[in-house]
């Protein structure tokens, strides 16, 4: 005859028998057998039971995501033991939570080691290799590109401009952009200051006072290395606006009240520059021409959004980065404009200073930037036409048949 | 070059020699010099807010008496000494009021920015694409044009489809788009690919250029160094 | 107190945000109300440069306490205050256009954040070919097909004619560039004008302690 | 100024957004039972669940960013859509022995995340560790923000970094810097740069308007669940005006 051990001491009874004889616990824990218990992971593919868990590989590992969170399909609940599955898994797992060198997940094993990045190195020494080379060999040139209409509209806005009109510029690049920024728009101001007009400064960044700054003192220095005609230039700096593009709607109903507040007064210590007359300026109508210097997509709409709507006859001109072009083109293109002129990165700077034939900067730099684009484009080519070719011959594991749900 | 000049140069060289110890790996000579520009950086922004806005608007109308009695200007005061409660987890209950009213007028500005400048004006933009008044001259450029117009009106299109959410849900699928709509999300997918991948290109053409600067400065420094 | 405190939070937030929110689509000034509006930005405006003093005093006490309790990495924070304390020392004892703070600015900021972008440079493509290996579904050969004929394209190469790859760079820029843009970009507002909403009719408040 | 007189693209814009109000409230109000199941799979909110019970489980810790865009216009909404991502993830993860690290790159993106932290910690009695910010300002400027939040990225018990909210192509260092530990990173901005950047650097982005979506697809949350509801209506709305304006111009009304 059979017989069933007792689940709390262990003691043999006979098969029929409710209670053990020997402490009188109910028998009735005794009939479950492990397994029976159906599991909402059952009627799935090994494969698939393995990529639902949390950890992968772990055979009593949770379902990664938990009963209470699958889909509402009809819960599975076990038919006698009042015990879930869900909760006997919780229960092996904090077991062996409290020895902990048993649980060594492979993924979470990997985060504990720092996999050092040999072909970074490789790469990022190529990279400066080619342009230090290209740098310093001045005979390898690249042909400038031909220029635009709109880097055409900003030579002829600029030529235009009396001597000692007023012309604000927008420093709103942050100083990580201060290499490709200044070459891009080195020509201009240079222009500008030789034709002796006002520049205003200003810029919706913190720092912007000091990139001014540092882009007039580049001129100054750049002008006295060619021995040209030394200029004094007269400009004017507000320093920052705050708030972004609300600081420009401000900017943009009263800029009278802002540029006073900046006026230097005998008390105050405030960030005014060489002071340029500016008493005729009481509305954004009042500058010859606006030019904004960024990279930022967001920037470069917020001047279009705020400040352009109120613009009458004052020409809105953009020297932006190469990453803000894709973005701020449409406005460009679009009828009717909203840009009347544009300089985009190292080639913008390269065509202008086709025309002025002044500054040279951009045009010393053009082939190594030149060149480090191509090299980006071929190895980017390179690695894509690779792997391409490799996952051919090699297809990814076809995931398992799903089977049909009874 | 002036003694100065020459001190700032060899420490910006040290300085881009720092982080250029990046590549490898994360060592301490690169969190040294991150951790030195953090405090440079901070002192720059705190001296640019203070000079440009603070001192001319808030601190300066106080001391020369002018906004002393005016009650908008006390408010202001008040607002920034409620923000200044925020520093401190006891006290920052106390700044409740200032942040609900700077939350609210934020999102005022993105309901507006983004009706009025973008909603709108984007909307009017593609309708605007097509010139119909030029079609009766035949010109070629002008067919090429209406072609292009096209391709971005159904390009705008199915872009914004593809961020459609609630989907007719067949059953067994787990939440994949099936149909029609599978095809227009794919398209919208491509363009969005191709809109991504050339402002990416943008992104590194402009990281190009600051090493280019950075390599140039080395180059115009040593050039000077070995023929002054 | 803090309950009246909450609600004072609520009712400025949801009356404010409705007036500068109407000055976007009417002139205001019909009705007085477009002064009070301004004044309201414009303490927003001074507010967004305070902040920026509180955000300068978390910083300091985060690396303070960092130092003081020499938590790993205490060293960093001594460096970060010290750089701090003497860039704002230099600037103020030679004035916001003194040769020393230019000096500092020219000779330490510049340098580092340019060498951070261009060490980006390096990082994207080695990146980019991490992805390559992980997933290539057609998004992303469709984003690395553009990234590569927008890089070549960039000029005509050592002086030959404007190689094919400008053209199609110009095309790609005016065409797929500008729709895929602005579907994004339509997606965003929307999703914008969905956040504000909730904010503005008092569903969802970030503010309340 | 008589009423008519008022501009007409002002109407049409409250018009907008009174609709989006009414439409967000009635169907808030009509009880109608709204389920994530009838939203599409986005991958990288599944993998991002995986992530975080495996961070749990495992005694890691998470790394959230709601970036740097402060409060006004396109970046402060993403701000607030990155606070939905952490609380979200907070709600997840923050009942673990390793609560998250959350770091972030403007004073206002600071406050209103040490808020959103510290509400959770009281109403769930979620773990906090003494004299441990809720959230760490990290640098007041976009570089020196990544460079501060480098080392949270590499920390040796972060498992994964979340960057939801308004970044520039500074993400591309925090993306990268999370690569030699093996963490998985998920990511998502509003800023084309940015989204430029992570989605060649990251294996499944969040792209666009998915940013505002997190509080639906972590947490199920019915008025994130309703907002897109009007969003996908707005949609098609949108696209009827479009291709309707097309048609009234050709036949020359507009």
């Amino acid at each position: 005859m059979a017989e069933q051990d007792c689940p709390i001491c262990g003691q043999a009874n006979p098969e029929k028998s409710e209670t053990c004889q020997k402490c009188g616990a109910n028998l009735y824990w005794a009939e479950i057998e492990p397994g029976e218990v159906i599991s909402p992971l059952a009627n799935k593919s090994p494969q698939e039971q393995d990529e639902a868990r949390i950890l992968p590989g772990i055979e009593d590992s949770l379902p990664a995501v938990p009963a209470a969170f699958t889909e509402p399909s009809a819960p599975v609940h076990p038919y006698r033991l009042m015990v879930s599955e869900t909760q006997k898994n919780y229960v092996a797992l904090l077991e062996k939570m409290t020895h902990p060198d048993q649980i060594q997940p492979a993924d979470l094993q990997a985060a504990a080691v720092r996999k050092p990045r040999y072909l970074l190195l490789v790469w990022g020494i190529l990279l400066v290799g080619i342009l230090s080379f290209s740098l310093f060999w001045d005979e390898l040139q690249v042909g400038i590109p031909p220029i635009p209409a709109e880097v055409l509209a900003v030579n002829r806005s600029i030529s235009k401009i009396p001597a000692g009109a007023p012309v604000l510029v927008a420093v709103d690049f942050q100083p990580a952009y201060t290499a490709e920024m200044e070459m891009a728009s080195e020509a201009v101001i240079d222009q500008l200051v030789a034709q002796g007009t006002n520049l205003v400064f200003m810029s919706t960044i913190p720092t912007g006072f000091w990139q001014a700054e540092h882009l007039i003192q580049k001129i100054k220095a750049d002008r006295d290395l060619v021995e040209s005609a030394p200029v004094n230039p007269n400009y004017y700096n507000l320093g920052f606006i705050s708030g972004g593009a609300l600081g420009l709607a401000n900017f943009v109903n009263e800029p009278y009240q802002f540029i006073e507040a900046q006026l230097p007064t005998e008390s105050s210590a405030s960030t005014a520059g060489q002071s340029a007359s500016l008493g005729n300026v009481t509305s954004i109508n009042d500058f010859s021409v606006i030019f904004v210097l960024t990279e930022d997509p967001d920037t470069a709409r917020d001047w279009l959004e705020q400040v352009q709507p109120h613009l009458r006859r004052t020409p809105l001109m953009m020297i932006l980065s190469a990453q803000a072009e894709p973005m701020v083109r449409p406005y460009l293109e679009m009828q009717p404009a909203k840009i009347q002129g544009m300089l985009v990165g190292i080639a913008g700077g390269v065509q202008y200073e086709s025309l002025s034939n002044q500054v040279q900067t951009a045009r010393e730099n053009w082939t190594a930037s030149v060149l480090g684009n191509i090299l980006g484009g071929l190895v980017l080519g390179v690695a894509l036409t690779a792997f391409l070719v490799f996952q051919r011959w090699n297809p990814p594991a076809a995931p398992a048949a799903k089977e049909k749900k009874p | 070059m002036t003694q100065a000049d020459w001190i700032g140069a060899i420490l910006g060289l040290c300085l881009t020699l720092g982080v250029f110890s990046y590549l490898l790996g994360d060592n301490r000579v690169f969190r040294l010099v991150i951790h030195i520009f953090i405090g440079v950086t901070a002192a720059y922004v705190l001296a640019g807010s203070w000079y440009s806005v603070i001192f001319p608007q808030l601190v300066q109308p106080f001391l020369s008496g002018q906004d002393f009695w005016n009650p908008l200007a006390l408010a202001g005061i008040v607002f920034t000494v409620m923000l200044f409660s925020k520093l401190f987890p006891r006290t920052s209950w106390f700044g409740v009021p200032v942040m609900g009213l700077l939350v609210g007028v934020g999102a005022a500005t993105a309901i507006g920015g983004a009706v009025i400048g973008t909603v709108f004006s984007q909307v009017a933009a593609s309708i605007r694409l097509f010139d119909f008044l030029k079609i009766n001259t035949w010109n070629a450029q002008v067919w090429v044009a209406l072609v292009d117009a096209s391709l971005i009106l159904v390009g705008t299109l199915v872009t914004l489809f593809y961020f459609q959410f609630y989907i007719r849900k067949q059953p067994g699928s787990q939440g994949s788009v099936t149909g029609w709509m599978k095809t227009l999300r794919l398209v919208g997918q491509g363009f969005i690919a191709v809109t991504l991948g050339a402002i990416f290109a943008g992104v590194y053409s402009a990281a190009v250029a600051a090493l280019v600067g950075r390599l140039a400065t080395f180059k115009e420094f040593f050039t000077l160094l070995f023929h002054p | 107190m803090k309950q009246v405190w909450r609600t004072i939070a609520v009712i400025l937030a949801i009356s404010a945000g409705i007036l500068v929110l109407l000055g976007y689509f009417f002139d205001l000034s019909a009705w007085g109300l477009d002064s009070v509006r301004q004044v309201i930005l414009r303490w927003a405006l001074i507010l967004a440069a305070v902040a920026l003093w509180v955000g300068a005093g978390n910083l300091v006490r985060v690396h303070w306490r960092k130092m003081v309790s020499r938590q790993d990495g205490g060293g960093y924070s001594l460096v970060t205050l010290a750089s701090l304390a003497l860039t704002l020392v230099v600037i103020v004892v030679s004035g916001p256009n003194g040769k020393m703070s230019q000096w500092v600015f020219n000779h330490v900021q510049i340098p580092v954040e340019t060498s951070l972008l261009a060490l980006l440079a390096i990082v994207l493509i080695y990146a980019s070919i991490r992805v390559m290996r992980r997933r290539l579904n057609p998004f992303a050969i469709a984003l690395f097909l553009t990234v590569i004929i927008l890089l070549l394209g960039a000029t005509n190469w050592m002086g030959m004619e404007a190689s094919k790859f400008s053209m199609l760079r110009e095309w790609i820029l005016a065409v797929p560039v500008t729709a895929g843009a602005r579907g994004v970009l339509l997606g965003i507002a929307l999703g914008t004008i969905a956040t504000g909403v909730r904010i503005l009719v008092g569903f969802e408040r970030p503010y309340e302690e | 100024m008589s009423f008519i007189e008022l501009n007409r693209v002002g109407i049409a814009g409250l018009l907008f957004v009174l609709a989006f109000a009414a439409g967000f409230l009635s169907l808030l109000g009509s009880g109608k039972k709204l389920s994530r199941d009838r939203l599409r799979t986005i991958p990288a909110f599944s993998r991002l669940e995986k992530a975080l019970y495996q961070a749990t489980e495992g005694g890691k810790c998470i790394h959230i960013s709601p970036g740097r865009g402060g409060l006004f216009n396109l970046p402060g909404a993403a701000t607030l859509a990155g606070l939905r991502f952490l609380k979200g993830i907070y709600l997840s993860a923050g009942l673990s022995d390793r609560p998250p690290i959350v770091s972030s790159g403007e004073p206002f993106v600071d406050i209103l995340s040490t808020e959103a932290v510290e509400e959770i910690q009281r109403a769930h009695d979620a773990r906090h560790i003494p004299g441990e910010p809720a959230s760490q300002l990290t640098g007041l400027t976009p570089f020196s923000f990544a460079g501060g939040a480098l080392s949270a990225v590499a920390g040796q018990d972060v498992t994964a970094n979340v960057f939801a909210g308004h970044f520039g192509s500074e993400i591309g260092l925090m993306i990268d810097a999370a690569d030699p530990s093996g963490a998985q990173v998920f990511a998502s901005s509003e800023n084309f740069a940015a989204q430029a950047v992570l989605s060649a650097t990251v294996e499944d982005p969040i792209l666009g308007e998915e940013l505002f979506s997190a509080g639906a697809y972590l947490q199920g949350e019915p008025d994130v669940l309703a907002s897109m509801l009007i969003e996908d209506i707005a949609r098609w709305s949108l696209a009827l005006v479009i291709l309707g304006g097309i048609v009234l111009r050709y036949l020359g009304v507009i």
